[in-house]
């Protein structure tokens, strides 16, 4: 495949989480280059999500190393590694519900906002210009319309396409959604399959976990399949479609509906 | 009809802002505040105040009234609800003071809002350096020691609870032959003001005056429903004089704990808070023995009117001494109205302050209701003769009596 | 008049210790700890100007900065602590600082104008606290001359003030960080905002907000025992920010300032002001949940004051007269 | 402390009076421990199930006259009425609400019933402290050389079959199958048709019951009945049940004894005046070590 290790972005080796005795995740390796799109599948409770919640440190992980950008980021917290330009979507959406839809995703600046120096308003940032950053997005998405309605008052494809913006108002270098097209019409798919695809072509290294085979097929570089918390292939797509294991696990569906 | 509510409201405020000031000698009364806890857990020490405050007015102004200046008035009772709460103390001891102009401010009961009321007044007479309030202020129960001095414009009729302890443990001493007691024993409800005061500022000046030592000494609180880690130590020392610093409602449970256990101490004395008649309704037998100072007995022949309408108006056998201290200090206003010299006028309400501080803090050898002379002390405090009211047989009966000596021991 | 002051400086007492409550509350901790901080700055700051003679507004900063360390050193520990868990270690903690002050015992010999040589008096003259006899004399305000106008003015401009505080916090990126962590703590994480950070912070914020409340109630009340911060305190002052609205500044506020004034007015009613007083509350929370000023209305009120002052009338959904929306949640 | 011949004695004496007193407590903690399992909001109110049980005892044992267990009964029935009206007023109208919302209406209703308890008091008897009937106050126990209190006795023994009979309704019963099903959740009890509505209404008529027959032991015990009793339940009961980990009934029962004991315990070796600072403190430090109480169990974050 001709990987050179020098644009590596994320590379996790050896990651475990155990919750008791269960093995959420047992001595996986993932990297992830850069500018790439790499698509996360596998049945439920293969451990994806988890994979997930290790990387941007919602959880510590039992064994294993995460580095990004060749720095380790396993032992820092959520925070902080959102900082350093990882930055996520959750499964289930998560807005801030009570406040609007712009300052959901102006809240999403602080990290070069810097809150806090000095105490509330941030000398040498331009507030003017990350205003219109908030407005680009928003308008990239087209929802600038509802910029003043309340988050909860969208609607569902709205409200995983403000996370997204949200997201993305951090400015990240690594994007990780968490099964962005569940919940969506076939047309809100579409129009987030085009919108993802742009922000890949403008050089975003996405990772994805997706249900949806179209989805994560068609949108992804390179494919790592999860079973039981383990690796059981990964490859393009073409190959992973192709794997005997993974048309195993996938025991439920028929090889031919996954090939479809 | 918005702005028609709005007027009205703000009519409303204003009439409330705008206090009553034209009510003096012109309109026949004199002024007299009152404080106390009328609705909460202080109520049951505020209604009985109050009761024997209103029968005394009632009486006087049935009697004609004060003689202020030439002139019969009838006197005012501006009464208020503290709920037993500081901060609740302090608006409404301005109110009092500032609002209703009132001559002078009776009350309140607890010492802990007392001292608060009383922190706002003038603490050094004549120093024009100090704007504290001055306004003659009164309590007549209050018992905490010491209270009565943050002000010279404070008094007190209660008595003064350090000269009790100090008499009963002589009497006590007295009683047993005047023999050294060998285990001295002492409880503290260590929750409560008054009785930390009583046991820090009383009973251990008392005890190390005559270098005793205590054998025992315990704590408990006043909400305390178990007392057996505190009465098996009690039983260890196995005492001859056991001291209570404590009130009704933790005495009861200790002493039938005690009962419980088995201990029996000659002498048990107790601190003003024993003076209730739930220590016989709860405690029964086990409470039988207790000696506590009092300053007014129920059935002192001397108070007899008052007891007859205190149960007509209540239906109780039994009148807290407080409510004969209210009584007598609605007498003793109108006594030092009447030799002040005041004026009673809108315009020299300062000054008949001032005058009616002075009748106070000078009152001497007055005849109280009772037919005992009253004097007051430096402090603030009237110094008055004491009695001492023991348990027995299912009912309050006095241990020793100024005149007639001990009368059951 | 005086009486109407001292009320005055109750009800800015009481509002300044809704804001503590609201501080943390604004993070989604609701802190039933703020009678203890209130205890710290009284005794420290009353402490300050009593006994080390200190003026009032150092000492009332010290009393703030001892509660503010106190409010740290409860906050980290307790981060883990969630919902009403956190709220119950904070009661614990009131309790532990009430025992404390209520036994504690320091300060120095004073002089009365009395002739203390009575044996009742003879613990008179003593300035600090005293254990359960509490803490008396702390008279700065008499000594300086202070009248209870001027001091409820003073209250007045720091309740201002503090407002303004509150005012600019809710329109900066860290109140709307609070506010984000308040509603999803795990979503403001993925954003970058540290949760741990900004609850510490408005905890401790709260806690000297608390302290100053708590130096001001000590040098209007001139003595104070531990026994006065008690439990009931703490819960009155998180019904204050809960009646009034938590969603903004101003809800605490109205809180704080009905439930110091019922009272006060219903003093005609005298017999039955407290069960007046529980049955408000009640209703309050039946009819009103977010409070009686939610942020929809605040939001409301300013586009219509400046609609007014702008004469320019927006259209939408905020065009004065036009139907509120439905505030209902969840 | 004094280390005597007596310590250890007395020490294990403590400790049974401790745990004694704490299955009062326990009872106390079983009705807010069952209310915020299954509803997660904190019932304020419910230290008025206590006063009033407290009341009704009294009025029925110390003037009617009635027999013991009658008496008992109507304290358990008063109890009930309370927490019935605790749930019409104060959680059915605004179930949904934010948790807060609910505590704060039942912090209302207990202000204004304890104050009209203390009228009733006060109008009925012109005094708040009332002698409980006990005819067994003195009667007690010997075991060479520790003593148990009779009326500690009755108390234990009841809470016990009161906690077999409140296992056997949550085990074995319909109603206690629709219980376990609402703790579990309330959308899912409720798709799987149970009446959540009506399940928590019995919930809050259990939990009454509980305060009732705790408010007529309590009176039993202390040998007094005041209007206050409410207020000291509702806070001991709080504790205990945050002790023993907040919403578990086994934990509730722990929790109690625990608290009992270390409060008696803590009198006896270190000191009066601080038992309270060092129960609390222990609190505190069992909450930042062990956030999920004694018997609790952790539940993580979903994300």
């Amino acid at each position: 495949m001709g990987t050179g290790t020098e644009n590596i972005l994320l590379d996790i080796t050896g990651l475990s989480k155990h919750f008791g005795g269960l093995r959420a995740l047992d001595e996986v390796d993932i990297s992830c280059r850069q500018g790439e799109t790499l698509g996360i599948i596998g049945p439920n409770g293969a451990g994806k999500t988890t994979v997930f919640n290790v990387v941007t440190g919602f959880s510590r992980p039992t064994s294993g190393d995460i580095r990004f950008g060749g720095s380790k980021i396993t032992q820092k917290t959520a925070a902080q590694i959102c900082r350093l330009g990882i930055s996520r979507t959750f499964q289930g959406v998560r807005l801030f519900r009570e406040m609007t839809v712009w300052e959901n995703v102006w809240l999403g600046q602080n990290c070069q906002a810097k809150y806090l120096n000095p105490l509330f308003w941030s000398r040498g940032v331009n507030e003017a210009a990350l205003r219109a950053d908030v407005e680009a997005l928003l308008n990239e998405f087209q929802i600038f319309a509802k910029k003043d309605a309340k988050a909860r008052e969208l609607s569902f494809g709205d409200m995983r396409r403000l996370e997204i913006c949200r997201a993305l108002a951090t400015k990240p270098k690594l994007l990780l959604l968490d099964e962005p097209a569940s919940g969506l019409t076939p047309v809100e798919t579409t129009r987030l399959i085009d919108d993802l695809r742009k922000l890949s072509d403008a050089g975003l290294t996405i990772i994805l976990i997706e249900h949806d085979m179209h989805v994560a097929l068609g949108l992804s570089d390179r494919i790592v399949v999860l079973n039981f918390g383990q690796l059981l292939a990964q490859g393009t797509p073409t190959e992973v479609r192709h794997n005997p294991a993974v048309i195993e696990a996938y025991l439920g569906k028929s090889a031919e509906a996954v090939n479809a | 009809m918005k702005h028609v509510k709005t007027l009205t409201f703000a009519a409303g405020v204003s009439a409330l802002l705008a206090a009553p000031a034209m009510a003096f000698q012109d309109e026949g009364t004199v002024r007299l505040g009152s404080t106390e806890p009328l609705t909460g857990p202080g109520a049951v020490y505020g209604q009985p105040t109050i009761i024997g405050k209103k029968i005394a007015i009632e009486e006087i102004n049935a009697a004609g009234g004060i003689m202020i200046d030439g002139k019969k008035v009838k006197l005012d009772l501006f009464s208020e609800d503290d709920q037993a709460k500081p901060d609740q103390g302090v608006s409404i001891f301005r109110k009092l003071e500032s609002s209703d102009d009132v001559l002078a401010i009776t009350g309140t009961i607890y010492s802990r809002v007392s001292e608060t009321m009383w922190g706002l007044l003038q603490k050094k007479l004549d120093d024009p350096n100090d704007t504290g309030l001055q306004v003659p202020a009164m309590s007549f129960l209050s018992m905490k020691a010491g209270v009565a001095s943050i002000s010279p414009w404070a008094f007190r009729n209660a008595g003064v609870e350090c000269d009790q302890h100090e008499q009963l443990i002589d009497l006590v001493q007295e009683a047993n032959g005047g023999a050294e007691f060998q285990s001295v024993v002492a409880a503290l409800e260590s929750n409560e003001a008054h009785s930390a005061a009583a046991w820090r500022v009383c009973y251990q000046g008392s005890l190390k005056k005559r270098n005793w030592d205590t054998k025992e000494y315990v704590e408990w609180f006043e909400q305390d429903t178990d007392f057996s880690v505190q009465v098996r130590r009690i039983r260890r020392a196995k005492p001859d004089l056991f001291i209570l610093s404590s009130h009704y409602q933790a005495n009861v449970g200790a002493m039938l704990e005690m009962a419980r256990q088995g201990v029996t101490p000659k002498y048990m004395i107790s601190h003003i808070g024993a003076d209730a008649v739930e220590m016989i309704d709860l405690g029964g037998k086990a409470v039988e023995g207790v000696v506590f100072p009092s300053t007014a007995f129920f059935a002192d022949p001397g108070v007899k009117s008052l007891l007859d309408e205190y149960s007509k108006r209540t239906g109780e056998w039994y009148m807290p001494a407080f409510t004969y201290l209210a009584y007598e200090g609605m007498y003793l206003m109108k006594h030092v109205f009447e030799t002040a010299g005041i004026k009673n006028q809108p315009d020299t309400l300062a000054e008949d302050r001032r005058k009616v501080r002075d009748a106070l803090a000078s009152l001497k050898d007055w005849p109280n209701p009772m037919g005992l002379k009253l004097t007051m002390g430096a402090t603030g405090d009237i110094s008055r003769p004491y009695v001492y009211v023991t348990i027995k047989d299912g009912t309050f009966k006095l241990w020793w009596h100024p005149t007639k000596g001990y009368m059951n021991p | 008049m005086a009486y109407w002051y001292t009320v005055i400086s109750l009800m800015c007492i009481n509002t300044i210790l809704a804001w503590s409550v609201y501080s943390s509350f604004m993070t989604g901790t609701v802190s039933l700890g703020q009678a203890g901080f209130f205890a710290i700055g009284a005794f420290a700051s009353a402490s300050l100007t009593a006994i080390y003679g200190w003026h009032i507004v150092p000492a009332t900063m010290m009393g703030a900065v001892a509660a503010a360390i106190v409010g740290l050193a409860i906050a980290i520990p307790t981060l883990r602590l969630k919902g009403l868990y956190l709220t119950i270690a904070t009661v614990a903690f009131v309790e532990v600082i009430r025992v404390v002050f209520h036994n504690i015992k320091y300060g120095r010999d004073g002089e009365f104008a009395i002739d203390a040589s009575s044996a009742d008096a003879r613990q008179m003259p003593w300035i600090g606290p005293d254990g359960p006899l509490g803490f008396r004399h702390i008279i700065y305000l008499t000594e300086h001359h202070i009248t209870p106008g001027e001091y409820a003015m003073w209250l007045v401009l720091l309740v201002i003030a503090f407002g303004v505080y509150f005012w600019v916090l809710e329109r900066s990126r860290l109140g709307f960080a609070m506010r984000a962590v308040e509603e999803d703590e795990i979503a403001a994480q993925g954003v970058g905002l540290s949760h741990n950070f900004l609850k510490v912070f408005a905890f401790a914020i709260g806690a000297a907000i608390a302290g100053v409340a708590g130096s001001l109630y000590a040098h209007l009340l001139t003595f104070i025992t531990g026994d006065d911060f008690n439990i009931p305190l703490t819960v009155m002052m998180l019904a204050y920010v809960v009646i009034g609205g938590g969603q903004t500044f101003w809800g605490p506020i109205l809180g704080a300032l009905i439930f110091t004034l019922l009272p006060e007015i219903a003093r005609e009613t005298k017999e039955f002001r407290l069960e007046l007083f529980g049955i408000a509350m009640l209703a309050t929370m039946v009819f009103r949940q977010h409070g009686l000023i939610t942020r929809d209305m605040v939001r409301r009120a300013e586009t219509r004051i400046k609609t007014a002052f702008t004469g320019r009338n927006t259209i939408g959904p905020d065009e004065p007269g036009a139907p509120a929306p439905n505030p209902t949640k969840k | 402390m004094q280390f005597d011949e007596f310590f250890f004695i007395d020490l294990i004496q403590t400790g049974i009076d401790g745990a004694m007193l704490g299955s009062v407590y326990a009872l106390m903690a079983i009705g807010f421990a069952l209310i915020w399992g299954l509803l997660g909001i904190l019932n304020l109110a419910h230290g008025q199930t206590v006063a009033f049980g407290m009341f009704a005892g009294l009025v029925s044992a110390g003037h009617l006259k009635l027999p013991i267990p009658i008496s008992f009964a109507c304290a358990v029935v008063t109890g009930v009425l309370v927490a019935l009206l605790v749930e019409r007023i104060c959680y059915r109208p605004i179930r949904r609400a934010h948790e807060l919302v609910p505590m704060i209406a039942t912090l209302g209703f207990w202000i204004t019933t304890e104050e009209i308890l203390q009228k009733i008091y006060f109008h009925m008897y012109f005094k708040d402290f009332m002698p409980f009937p006990n005819p067994f106050t003195m009667t007690r126990f010997t075991f060479g050389e520790f003593v148990i209190r009779f009326d500690y006795v009755v108390t234990m023994s009841v809470a016990v079959v009161l906690v077999a009979a409140l296992y056997f309704v949550i085990y074995r019963s319909r109603l206690g199958m629709a219980l376990r099903m609402v703790a579990a959740g309330h959308d899912i009890a409720h798709l799987m048709g149970v009446n959540v509505l009506k399940t928590l209404r019995s919930a809050f008529m259990i939990a009454g019951a509980f305060g009732g027959a705790a408010g007529y032991l309590l009176g039993y015990v202390a040998n007094m009945a005041n209007p206050y009793a409410g207020s000291m339940a509702t806070v001991k009961g709080l504790f205990t049940m945050i002790l023993g980990g907040a919403g578990s009934i086994p934990g509730a029962i722990v929790g109690g004894i625990v608290l009992g004991f270390t409060e008696l315990e803590s009198a006896y070796l270190f000191s009066f005046a601080y038992r309270d600072a060092i129960a609390m403190g222990l609190l505190f430090l069992l909450l930042v070590f062990r956030p999920q109480g004694l018997f609790g169990t952790r539940v993580e974050d979903k994300i």
